[in-house]
């Protein structure tokens, strides 16, 4: 095990040990045990910051299932690095501000750390797998913890419907990318993801290279909250705030991002694929800046936001990926949207973290989040409202902060999507760099509404809970941590440039491959370009929207809620619940006689079809022995006795009839030469009458109602079915014989070696000695269990545990 | 199920007796013309049927005192034993051994691991009979 | 001569047996049952161990040559059965120390508990399909006892329809086994597979194939066979549903891979075709099932039809990459539904019922539980790396590979259903407001809890420890895609 | 012969198979027993009938009817009597306990939500 798995195993083997700490010092808020870890993790994966900038990566390998291929290999490459500090400098923060936002008194936090400290192992194991189906194991276990933290106010029902829709429809994308990733395996023959990277160009064109395409897309879209998967993120909403900051907007839900970038030189040789990803990620662009402006709660605006965001980066990746058919002079071009995606991964981290934690306070503080109840909070608590000014100004693109920076390369990346020479871009591309100008306007305007309804406007100290005040220092910290890196980000934007520069790397193989060296600089100022236009345009719509917005909001009211996706999914997934239900209820009748209909139809249906199918009947009647008159006689005394049962209303003639027919069965056996059988089933018979006779003497006479049977035709139909194909299937078996015997060895040898003449005997005793012993056993069972059954009674109503 | 019939049991000690005797002949038979424990086992049982007809379930018990799942628990044991018996001797389980011998006067005879085997079945099959017939018969 | 190969039958026969003697003092019978089943499980082990160095072990019964006696067979596939099978007996007995009650402890449960064990075993260990046939009688017979043992309304009710429908299934069996003598003209399962190979395709084969595929389909519950199951294994307590939920369907499961990779290979197209169809509506009307109550137990039962699915879609698929994937799916999921349905027992004697919405928060009082409880939830899902991915991954991954895309995303798909019907159980009742329950104090749990806990270990290392296992599951894999390893042992040609 | 003892069978098992759906507890009983018969004899003619003695050497015949299905039949009618000899006191206490011997008003319906 190298220290590279040491750090991503680390958490697990914190969370081991939470429990206990919290226990053992309950004075101290247990999230001072955790700080430490993410703080070293962090310097650990800096201290790879200078080898990936020279283009080095690392591989540990550490076995797991070598025989399949399956082991747990960590690489760490531009891509991974940028994706672990994320995860461990944000979890640091995280985990900071949790200590002053979750009270030690009145929360589980054994349960919270546990939880937190799974996710951020997972989490890394996510981003540093190299094996395809490690990283689906830590890709679900991210989709667990995420679920236990989302669930973590279990008792209230809106958490636990949250935890549920976000388990199911992450857990669904994840089983769908280990689908894709099986695929893939069947293609390449291996698990590794860089083998399969080496293999891109040769699985191409391969069948199933679009269904595994398609399967790994499902994955990426449903954790990245992708539209039409997105609902099940503002119910995510339900986790307590800190876990909002982390999972649901800095990190987990760049898993899908993460993936993306991943696997985009397996996949970009595809259009399918930048259709895809920039496709759906232009939608969701629009669709969450649209649909974040309606809300009233602030997190559930952040939420969507978030949803939107996503979607931004999503489509810049999808358009970037173009850029490897282009030979490396030309592609430059191109992957100035990949850049603008890394670059904005970044800073949606910075400003949608801070903003979280601004929200968290606001919430501690004044006890809601809702806007309609908030306003005038500038001067009690100015901090705070500096964080919100300058998160939301950086989530709205204006400068001089970093959002404005990555917004202007996104424009750039959507107005070149019109150059590409193909996948019918030239005439469909228009579409990215409209819907992209659409949505930041709605991005500018909910920016606006989160900083000025919250902050100006009329204080209105009645609809608030507490007497609102500042928040204390320890919990302002790390979200002035966060928008102190949005500032210096936004101004000096080149020092994350390096970075910028290995993350391509690994997204982009195939040009570094052809020589290209990435070389990203990022500017202020590139004159009077179309980007500045348009972000001219979208500050002065967003300012008018803004100005009227009682008068055009009335168009949120006009799209039915029945329609909406998340009522599609809540009748969905009541409707499979009671279609189930009544489904199983319908055919699962109790009734015995229903199961063995069941039963006995498939047997003739499949038996019979068999026959005529393989053509099976056969009827030899060479090899056949002789009858006899008497024989014939005793024959049909067997058949008539047994189809007049049928016909007997008496319990005492039925038993009797069935004895009979039992003697006659006997007699058969002394014809067949089978003296023991007919003594045995004599006796046997006997005794058998006998049991039937007590155990139906004190039951008292059957009422009318059942007295009455109706000959059902449908029982007797199937009734004829199942002796017509047993005795169809013994004429043909009978008249297959191709192998003699085994038994004319017990023949010979009954005397010789087992010493004893009566053949059956020995078979019985020696032979096959071992039935009889275990037949005796079954009898021996049965008698203790008629002893227990009439002596043992627990009629207790209901017989639990 | 109270007879008290003196004829009745007095022919019954008489049939008891003869049916047990077949029962037992029919037992050794086994090996070499037809019958064996099986039929032996049911055999003796009927004759203890007939006991308790003649009788009734108490004095039963009091003539033959025996817990008859034990028997039963017995004949497994002697069943399995002779199974398990070949293990000690390096054969695989169940193997007979038998031999002939030849006394004076009774000429010639067989020995059988096999004829311990068939006790076994023969006690587990009047345990099981006779339990099921006493647990019915108790409970009525 | 190995004599190990009968310990796994005769330590359960005399521990039976002896048990019997002592039905009054449940004391002794606690010790000599724990003895007993630790034995058995030690000599399972051994003979494992002795299989994966040595090979496929037989004997001889009676000293008679295959095929004309009766061969015991202990390949690796049976070996590791008899492990689990052990095993999980040992930990449901562990449970019903303080679960059964002393009433049924004095009515014999322990003896037919043992008889039960061994039934199971027997039905693994032989190889000879008459005696096999025995070995089912006597793990009903115990199967039936248990059920009813105590006679309350719902377990007479329950026994008289599971009774009713075991009978029929093993008239069948013997009418099965008659056909195919009379065909082959043999008893002992290598040369019945020898003499198959010789004839080659035949039409009656494939009937009797078919009929085969019913006889055992009935005991492992595919689809349209499995209608008695929900019913039956409602009724009785904890540890004896769980002793039928992890063995008894999967006795089935085993019968159908031993005679569909042994016997019937000349058809493969119709009868393997047919069995991956089967298959897969099973898995499906399972899933339904599963998500279609509010009851814990149906829940949990329901998903044992989904497995039995599973595992038969990897039989169907017939490569040894899917075998592999099946046998390894098999194991786990005996371990899982054992611990599953122990888990629920508890949750049922906490609340006192079975229906979900009748019960909550248990998370709060209970952790152990609960947490147990999530983790074998999720290694019922398939959640790497604990036990069930390696298999459902394999049999998916052969499944594609032979072209069967719908069969392998049902396979995948119903694992997210799997999931949401335990992770209901887990949102409804261990989440969400505690209620008010019959006993208001604490139920002791501790006990009770380290059987499933042992279980739900096995689990996760099973998982963890895939790479250990691996070459001990292939060489079952190996044998049951290659007959002639097995054929080989048996008649020492 | 064994041309018409497949056919009996066939009866045998129509009779049983009738008997078995019905509603009746005894008759379903019934029903078993019969199946059993049609089983027996069904092992037995798979066997090959009257093809010699009865397996007994001391019959000292030229040839011997196949005694291996005669054994196994016999192993089957000792299971078989076990199994009736427990269903029908399942039956009798279900009869005390449920107050009915009709198998459709043995329904049940525990946890059908």
């Amino acid at each position: 095990m190298s220290l590279l798995h040491l750090a991503i195993i680390a958490p697990f083997i914190l969370a081991i040990f939470v429990p206990s700490l919290h226990k053992a010092l309950p004075k101290i808020h247990t999230g001072w045990f955790l700080l430490p870890l993410p703080i070293v993790l962090f310097s650990y994966f800096l201290s790879f910051l200078p080898q990936i900038i020279r283009g080095e990566t690392t591989m540990e390998t550490l076995n797991w299932i070598p025989s399949l291929g399956i082991n747990f290999s960590a690489r760490v490459d531009g891509l991974g690095l940028l994706f672990s500090l994320l995860i461990t400098g944000i979890g640091a923060l995280v985990v900071l501000y949790s200590i002053y936002y979750l009270s030690k008194e009145k929360e589980k936090l054994n349960q919270f750390y546990v939880y937190l400290l799974l996710f951020m192992g997972a989490m890394l194991g996510v981003v540093l797998s190299d094996n395809m189906v490690v990283l689906y194991g830590f890709w679900e276990l991210t989709s667990f913890s995420s679920f236990l933290l989302i669930g973590y106010w279990n008792h209230r029902e809106r958490s636990r419907y949250g935890a549920q829709k976000s388990m199911l429809i992450t857990v669904f994308g994840g089983l769908s990318m280990l689908g894709g990733m099986i695929l893939l395996y069947l293609m390449t023959g291996t698990f590794s993801i860089s083998e399969t990277i080496a293999m891109a160009a040769t699985i191409y064109g391969h069948e199933l290279f679009i269904p595994a395409l398609i399967c790994i897309l499902l994955g990426a879209f449903t954790k990245s909250a992708q539209f039409p998967f997105h609902i099940w993120l503002p119910d995510a909403m339900e986790a307590p705030t800190p876990v909002s900051a982390y999972l649901h907007s800095a990190t987990m839900v760049k898993a899908g991002i993460y993936l993306v970038a991943r696997l985009t030189p397996v996949f970009a040789l595809s259009g399918l694929w930048v259709w895809l990803v920039a496709g759906f990620g232009i939608l969701t662009l629009f669709w969450g800046s649209f649909s974040a402006v309606k809300h009233n709660d602030l997190k559930g605006i952040l939420a969507y936001s978030t949803i939107s965001q996503l979607g931004l980066i999503m489509s810049l990746l999808g358009l970037g990926a173009a850029a490897i058919h282009y030979p490396a002079v030309e592609a430059g071009f191109y992957t100035v949207a990949v850049s603008a995606a890394v670059f904005h991964l970044i800073n949606h981290a910075t400003f949608k973290g801070s903003l979280f934690m601004m929200v968290g306070i606001v919430d501690h503080e004044t006890g809601t989040r809702d806007i309609r109840k908030l306003g005038g909070l500038m001067s009690i608590m100015p901090i705070t409202f500096t964080i919100a000014v300058i998160g939301s100004f950086s989530m709205a693109g204006l400068p001089p902060f970093n959002g404005f920076l990555s917004k202007e390369m996104f424009f750039t990346g959507m107005i070149r999507a019109q150059e590409i020479g193909f996948f019918n871009m030239e005439t469909l591309g228009l579409i990215f760099p409209i819907v992209a100008w659409v949505a930041s306007v709605f991005t500018f305007l909910y920016s606006m509404i989160i900083v000025f309804k919250t902050f100006t406007g009329k204080y209105q100290p009645e609809k608030l809970e507490v007497k609102p005040h500042e928040a204390p220092l320890g919990m302002l910290i790390s979200p002035i941590i966060l928008v102190s890196l949005v500032v210096v980000i936004g101004l000096f934007p080149n020092i994350v440039a390096p970075l910028i520069n290995s993350v391509m790397a690994s997204i982009l193989p195939s040009l570094v491959a052809e020589g290209m060296k990435f070389d990203v600089h990022i500017y202020h100022w590139h004159g009077f370009t179309p980007e500045l236009f348009m972000t001219i345009g979208v500050i002065v719509v967003g300012i008018l929207l803004y100005k009227f917005m009682p008068r055009w909001t009335g168009i949120y009211n006009r799209m039915p809620e029945k329609f909406s996706l998340n009522s599609a999914y809540d009748n969905g997934l009541a409707g499979i619940q009671k279609g189930a239900n009544r489904f199983t209820n319908a055919y699962m009748t109790n009734s015995i006689r229903t199961y063995l209909l069941y039963i006995f139809t498939f047997l003739i249906l499949s038996l019979g079809t068999t026959l005529i199918v393989k053509n099976a009947f056969v009827l030899d009647t060479a090899n056949v022995a002789n009858i006899h008159a008497f024989e014939l006689v005793l024959v049909i005394i067997i058949a008539i006795g047994s189809v007049s049962i049928l016909f007997v209303k008496s319990r005492m003639t039925s038993i009797i009839l069935l004895g009979s027919v039992g003697y006659a069965v006997s007699l058969f056996y002394a014809i067949f030469r089978a003296p023991d059988l007919a003594l045995t089933q004599l006796v046997i018979e006997t005794v058998s009458v006998a049991l039937f006779l007590l155990a139906f003497y004190h039951l008292p006479k059957v009422n009318k109602n059942e007295e009455h049977m109706r000959f059902k035709m449908g029982n007797a139909v199937i009734s004829i079915g199942v002796g017509v194909v047993v005795s169809l299937i013994a004429l043909s078996a009978h008249s297959s014989k191709a192998f003699d015997s085994i038994s004319q060895y017990y023949i010979e040898n009954t005397y010789k070696k087992a010493g004893g003449e009566n053949m059956v005997n020995v078979i019985l005793v020696d032979f096959r000695g071992f039935d009889t012993l275990f037949e005796i056993a079954v009898l021996a069972i049965a008698a203790l269990g008629i002893f227990s059954l009439i002596k043992l009674r627990l009629t207790r109503g209901k017989e639990q545990g | 199920m109270k007879t008290n019939n003196v004829i009745l049991e007095t022919a019954t000690k008489v049939i008891l007796f003869i049916i047990l005797l077949f029962s037992v002949y029919m037992f050794f038979a086994g090996h070499y013309e037809p019958g064996g424990g099986f039929i032996g086992g049911l055999m003796a049982s009927g004759a203890i049927v007939l006991l308790l007809i003649a009788y009734d379930l108490k004095t039963v018990r009091k003539i033959l005192p025996f817990d008859f799942k034990k028997v039963t628990a017995l004949g497994l044991l002697f069943a399995a034993g002779t199974a398990a018996g070949g293990l000690f001797f390096d054969k695989p389980l169940l193997t007979h051994w038998f031999t002939y011998v030849y006394p004076p006067i009774l000429g010639k005879m067989s020995l059988h691991t096999a004829v311990i085997f068939d006790t076994g079945v023969f006690l587990v099959v009047v345990g099981v009979t006779m339990t099921i017939i006493q647990t019915i018969g108790e409970s009525e | 001569m190995n004599s190990l190969i009968t310990l796994p039958l005769l330590i359960p026969l005399f521990t039976a047996i002896i048990l019997v003697f002592f039905n009054k003092n449940v004391t002794v019978q606690r010790w000599i049952a724990t003895i007993g089943s630790l034995l058995t499980l030690a000599a399972a082990v051994w003979l494992s161990a002795t299989v994966y160095t040595q090979g496929i072990q037989t004997m001889d019964l009676s000293n008679w040559q295959a095929p004309f006696g009766i061969t015991l067979v202990s390949d690796m596939l049976s070996s590791i059965l008899v492990v689990t099978t052990s095993l999980i007996g040992f930990v449901c007995l562990l449970y019903s120390f303080r679960s059964i009650g002393v009433e049924r402890e004095k009515h014999y449960y322990y003896p037919v508990f043992f008889f039960l064990i061994l039934g199971v075993n027997g039905a693994f260990t032989t190889g000879d399909i008459f005696n096999m046939f025995v070995f089912f009688e006597v793990m009903l017979m115990a199967s039936y006892v248990l059920l009813v043992l105590g006679g309350t309304k719902i377990q007479l009710r329950e026994t008289i329809k599971y009774l009713l429908v075991n009978v029929i299934s093993s008239g069948l069996f013997v009418i099965a086994v008659a056909y195919l003598y009379s065909v082959v003209g043999t008893l002992n399962m290598a040369h019945i597979s020898v003499r198959l190979n010789e004839l080659g395709q035949s039409g009656i084969v494939t009937v009797i194939a078919v009929l085969f595929l019913i006889v055992f389909g009935i005991k492992g519950a595919i689809f349209p066979l499995y209608f008695w199951l929900p019913g039956a294994y409602y009724a009785p307590p904890a540890p004896i549903m769980a002793l039928f939920g992890a063995l008894l369907t999967k006795v089935g499961v085993y019968s159908i891979t031993r005679t569909y990779t042994l016997f019937f290979t000349q058809d493969i197209g119709y009868t393997h075709g047919l069995l991956e169809i089967l298959s897969i509506i099973t898995i499906i009307i399972g899933v339904i099932g599963a998500i279609a109550y509010f009851d814990v137990k149906k829940i949990i039962i329901y998903n044992i039809i989904v497995a039995v699915g599973v595992i038969l879609f990897g039989v169907a698929t017939f490569t040894t990459e899917s075998l592999t994937g099946s046998v390894f799916y098999l194991i786990h999921d005996m371990i899982i539904k054992a611990a599953l349905f122990l888990l629920i027992g508890i949750m049922i004697k906490i609340t006192g019922t079975s229906n979900l919405r009748e019960m909550g928060g248990l998370i709060n009082r209970y952790p152990g539980l609960a947490w147990t409880y999530f983790v074998a939830a999720l290694a019922l899902a398939g959640i790497p790396p604990l036990s069930g991915f390696l298999g459902k991954i394999l049999i998916v991954r052969a499944g594609i590979d032979a072209g069967n895309y719908w069969g392998s995303g049902v396979v995948l798909l119903s694992s997210l259903l799997v999931l949401f019907s335990v992770m209901k159980i887990f949102m409804n009742g261990f989440w969400g407001k505690a209620r008010e329950y019959k006993q208001q104090e604490k139920v002791p749990v501790r006990w009770l809890l380290t059987a499933p806990v042992i279980l739900t270990i096995c689990a996760v290392l099973y998982g963890l420890g895939s790479e250990a296992l691996y070459p001990i599951i292939s060489t079952a894999a190996e044998t049951l895609s290659n007959p002639e390893i097995y054929i080989k042992a048996v008649l020492k040609e | 012969m064994e041309i018409l003892m497949s056919l009996l069978i066939g009866v045998i098992f129509m009779s049983a198979t009738y008997l078995m759906l019905s509603k009746s507890l005894l008759r379903i009983i019934v029903g078993t027993g019969l199946l059993s018969h049609g089983v027996h004899l069904l092992l037995l003619t798979m066997g090959g009938l009257k093809r010699g003695a009865a397996p007994l050497l001391g019959q000292q015949a030229e040839a011997y009817t196949d005694p291996l299905p005669q054994a196994l039949i016999l192993t089957a009618i000792v299971i078989s009597f076990g199994i009736t000899a427990l269903f029908l006191v399942v039956a009798y206490r279900s009869y005390q306990e449920l107050g009915t011997d009709n198998m459709e008003l043995m329904r049940g319906k525990e946890g059908n939500e």
